[in-house]
């Protein structure tokens, strides 16, 4: 598969969350650790929004649809996710252009916006024990298997590996970011819920490609 | 799960559809979980918008009324409301001299209500913003989310209140919040954790002879734990940090808060603790609160607020204020 | 047994040293545990003196200021005060009219107080007493100790207290007092039990799915134990004895009351539930408290009072009330 | 021993202090099961202010140890158990007269008016499930000894035995009286926490004149 269609990108959103949903009591258990126990539930209730909203019918445009997800993400989540998973499919959205599938260079153009997008919000850096951590590194790597010729699937499998990779890297962490930097030396040794469910993104995005293949 | 709730995902709606029935002097829209007078100020007057997460009762939403807030926007449990209901509340209580956003220092609000204030703005509502962060259990860093906001909001809402009741303009209101902000510090201990109700069980687990110290107000572990101690040893490593962190000699208003399951008769016995050792150390305390007003669910425990006055501060305390968490004058 | 305190039989008077320095216009006389407003009421004017156990906070000492108590008399933790503070108090605050005693319905406080108006009438002071015994969990039975004091207790301080604020005489005092126990119900449940300090572990063990149906305020256990319910069949649980004991059709003052330990988000997810089911009963609710107003230490759960009103009832309810627990007007 | 000195009044009294004192936790304990987890502390608490009262130096004659031993419990107890024992106590020395010490006859008829006074203020009878069920017993077991020419050590001991089966059969009775009475059928099958104390007050009694004779 050289080029991704709307109904893919569909499929991903919904794959997303399905498995967040699914994951939303490990998620929260992760946020109760070093946080404030509600990672799961926020990202299974946006999610569902998400649902509903897509369920109505949606957009026949990549552009339009990364952003009706980001705008009901913003709308439903709150939180520090809500605003930053938000903005990563609104970045997104704004990248594509209105075009009905998206090239391997377009999804990784996009992907990098909405990378971009979670940094100019939430000024995280690596190692700061955040979402950042798992999605970074997989957007990387998406780059570097295209750069390397490699196929989508291929591709994001790769980035989707790098995602689980950063995430369990975060294990060790001190938090510098969110509501896990409260806890200093306290919040080493768990995993970041948010780079738990950035792993999931990933993941679901190489399913939603390789499935669709 | 021991609580008095139906399904954990009505709690929200369920439990503002009691102040609804409780507070006919409160508009509370379901909608949108925000919370507004029924009576709206005067135009001209700069309008006082607060929120963040539910659990934290009577914060936001217990302290609308004549003196203080505008409107309060009600999150999820512990989870920041989102800009479209920060920008709804907004929009709804602006009367043309701009509104105040009070921000308690947490990600999560931060993203939230800078959103909100893009929205307000584009609409042509003027928005100052205070972000508040008192608590001296975080280290406060560059590098990181720095301080959390915790009791001294509820002081803050009350001056700020009572300056935005009586006509100053948003910048002086953005001033003083700041100012405000700026002398005032707190500290907080847990007993127990809460249950989050959607997540079923306690958050962390608190051996019966371990106590948390310097615990935020959302069931987040504190930055160490210890063994049980009597009140004037906590009273002690609540104090300290608040005393090492700013000079309070002088004037203060002091509150000694309960994190929700601890009851009035602990909470004055902390209070005497309390004031002894604040005396101790100089500070002179002109008034003071003694209750739960910024809490963490059914968390046992407390915190303390020290903030620095003048007599201006003083006055605007003194004001009447009315809302059902906070009275007097009215 | 996790508590801000320090020695556990150090609890009542290190808790009233709080309450002293927190409340300048309130005496407290920590040798007999007696809180009086610092500005006594006028000559010539009925005093209203309450007490009981301690570990009811705010009740009683909470309610003493212009509009509601004279005196508050607080015995150790859930036991009556012994009749010579009652005297002490009673003697403090009788301004040449009489002082009416408030008395809960249960045998120390009954026999305590009795023993104090004996004693206050060998000097002189003329006393009228009202039995509160309010609480329909308790079948009334002239072969029992009848049914207990609870909730009710609170609206009735309020209302008398007014009364007496605006001049009405002992006879007149005594029999609104009267009148109002006459007309007021109330009925509680708990989520826990509650933990005497002296005892230092809960007064009765009660599994995490189960609560217990028609407790007092003194951690008594209740009249039977049953599975966790939802809030909404909790609701009818305790509003239906309510109905079933009085014809409620008509204005009413309502409280639904926390038990010490249960967050205010709880409370007014019950009051939405126990609005819904009175009115569907016919029940206008004119006023409502919803809060912690008599607790029971550190308890989970929640009362329900019902006080049939009119017009005289609601102005008195009205009235300026400036206490450390109730405030309004002033 | 056909006298009882106020020596043995006070070394009955003391021993009473001692008794409740050690036994505190358990007969809170039964406080616990049925009503509201203080009498321990209660009696404790009483016995120690006679104790202070006592030590301050003790009256001469019956009838003024009595009563000061009464008037220290109503102003030092609270709850039921303050004004019930501190009127037993007045009753019993305002019927001693103003005596050096009492005859069998004497203390028959001063723990009569003792108990008499118990009813007086709190209405009990016979299977309310109170301490009356214990001192009722005893009185009349006490009354019925010295009518058969029993000694003073040996009635005292059979009131006391009369006490301990008053109080033990307390156990299967519902209450109707005192705050154990609000539990209904639940309050039976434990003792009651006043019948307990009271038996105590009469195993002491019985120990003070048996070991000063
Ligand atoms: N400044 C930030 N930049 C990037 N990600 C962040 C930042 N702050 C927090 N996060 C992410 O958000 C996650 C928490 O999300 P969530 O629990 O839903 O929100 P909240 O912390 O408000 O309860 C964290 O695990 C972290 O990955
Ligand atoms: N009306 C009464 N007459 C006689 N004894 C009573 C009466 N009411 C209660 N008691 C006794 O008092 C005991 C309880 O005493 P205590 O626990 O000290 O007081 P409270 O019940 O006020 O907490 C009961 O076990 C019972 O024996
Ligand atoms: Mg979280
Ligand atoms: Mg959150
Ligand atoms: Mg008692
Ligand atoms: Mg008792």
């Amino acid at each position: 598969m050289a080029t991704i269609s709307t109904d893919t990108l569909v499929d991903w959103i919904s794959r997303f969350g399905d498995a967040v949903t699914e994951k939303r009591e490990w998620l929260t258990e992760l946020d109760s650790a070093i946080g404030d126990a509600d990672h799961g539930a926020n990202m299974a209730r946006g999610m569902a929004a998400v649902k509903d909203k897509l369920g109505a019918g949606a957009p026949a445009t990549a552009d339009e649809l990364l952003k009706s997800v980001g705008m009901t993400l913003v709308s439903s989540v709150g939180g520090a996710s809500g605003p930053l998973y938000g903005t990563f499919f609104l970045r997104m959205g704004m990248t594509t252009g209105a075009v009905p599938e998206l090239d391997a260079a377009g999804l990784a153009a996009a992907l990098r916006a909405g990378l971009e997008g979670i940094v100019a919000r939430g000024k995280a850096e690596a190692g700061d024990k955040t979402m950042f951590d798992a999605m970074a590194p997989a957007v990387d790597a998406l780059d570097a298997a295209i750069a390397d010729g490699a196929d989508l699937a291929t591709a994001t499998r790769k980035a989707a590996d790098a995602a689980a990779a950063g995430r369990d890297a975060t294990e060790p962490l001190v938090a510098r970011k969110g509501r896990a930097s409260y806890l200093g030396e306290r919040s080493a040794g768990h995993l970041d819920p948010g780079a738990a469910s950035t792993a999931i993104l990933f993941d679901t995005l190489a399913a939603a490609i390789s499935g669709s293949s | 799960m021991k609580k008095l709730i139906n399904a954990p995902e009505d709690v929200l709606v369920e439990s503002l559809k009691g102040v609804a029935l409780a507070h006919p002097e409160l508009s509370v829209d379901l909608e949108t979980s925000v919370i507004t007078r029924a009576t709206p100020k005067e135009q001209g007057k700069v309008a006082v918008v607060s929120g963040g997460g539910s659990g934290h009762e009577p914060l936001h939403g217990g302290f609308v009324g004549p003196g203080m807030l505008d409107a309060a926007v009600a999150g999820e449990v512990f989870t920041s409301p989102t800009p479209d209901r920060v920008q709804a509340a907004t929009k709804a209580v602006d009367r043309g001299a701009g509104v105040l956003h009070i921000v308690k220092n947490y990600t999560g609000d931060v993203l939230n209500f800078e959103m909100a204030a893009e929205l307000a703005s584009m609409e042509g509502i003027e928005v100052g913003t205070v972000v508040v962060d008192d608590d001296v259990a975080v280290q406060d860093s560059l590098y990181t989310a720095g301080r959390r906001g915790v009791g001294l909001t509820v002081l803050l809402e009350k001056l700020v209140g009572a300056a935005a009741e009586e006509g100053q303009d948003l910048a002086a209101v953005v001033e003083l919040a700041k100012r405000i902000n700026g002398q005032g510090r707190s500290m907080g201990m847990a007993l127990t954790s809460c249950t989050v109700p959607a997540a079923g069980k306690p958050t962390f687990d608190l051996p019966d002879d371990q106590m948390e110290i310097g615990i935020g107000i959302h069931g987040e572990p504190g930055r160490h734990r210890e063994p049980l101690a009597p009140a004037s040893e906590i009273a002690r490593q609540l104090v300290e940090p608040i005393l090492a962190d700013f000079d309070f000699a002088g004037p203060a208003i002091v509150m000694v808060n309960g994190m929700g399951a601890t009851p009035q008769i602990e909470l004055y016995l902390m209070y005497a603790e309390v004031a002894a050792l604040l005396e101790k150390a100089g500070v002179q305390i002109a008034r003071n609160l003694v209750g739960n007003y910024i809490t963490s669910l059914d968390m046992a425990g407390c915190s303390v607020t020290v903030l620095k006055v003048d007599d201006e501060l003083l006055r605007l305390w003194d004001a009447p204020v009315n809302t059902p968490g906070l009275r007097w004058g009215a």
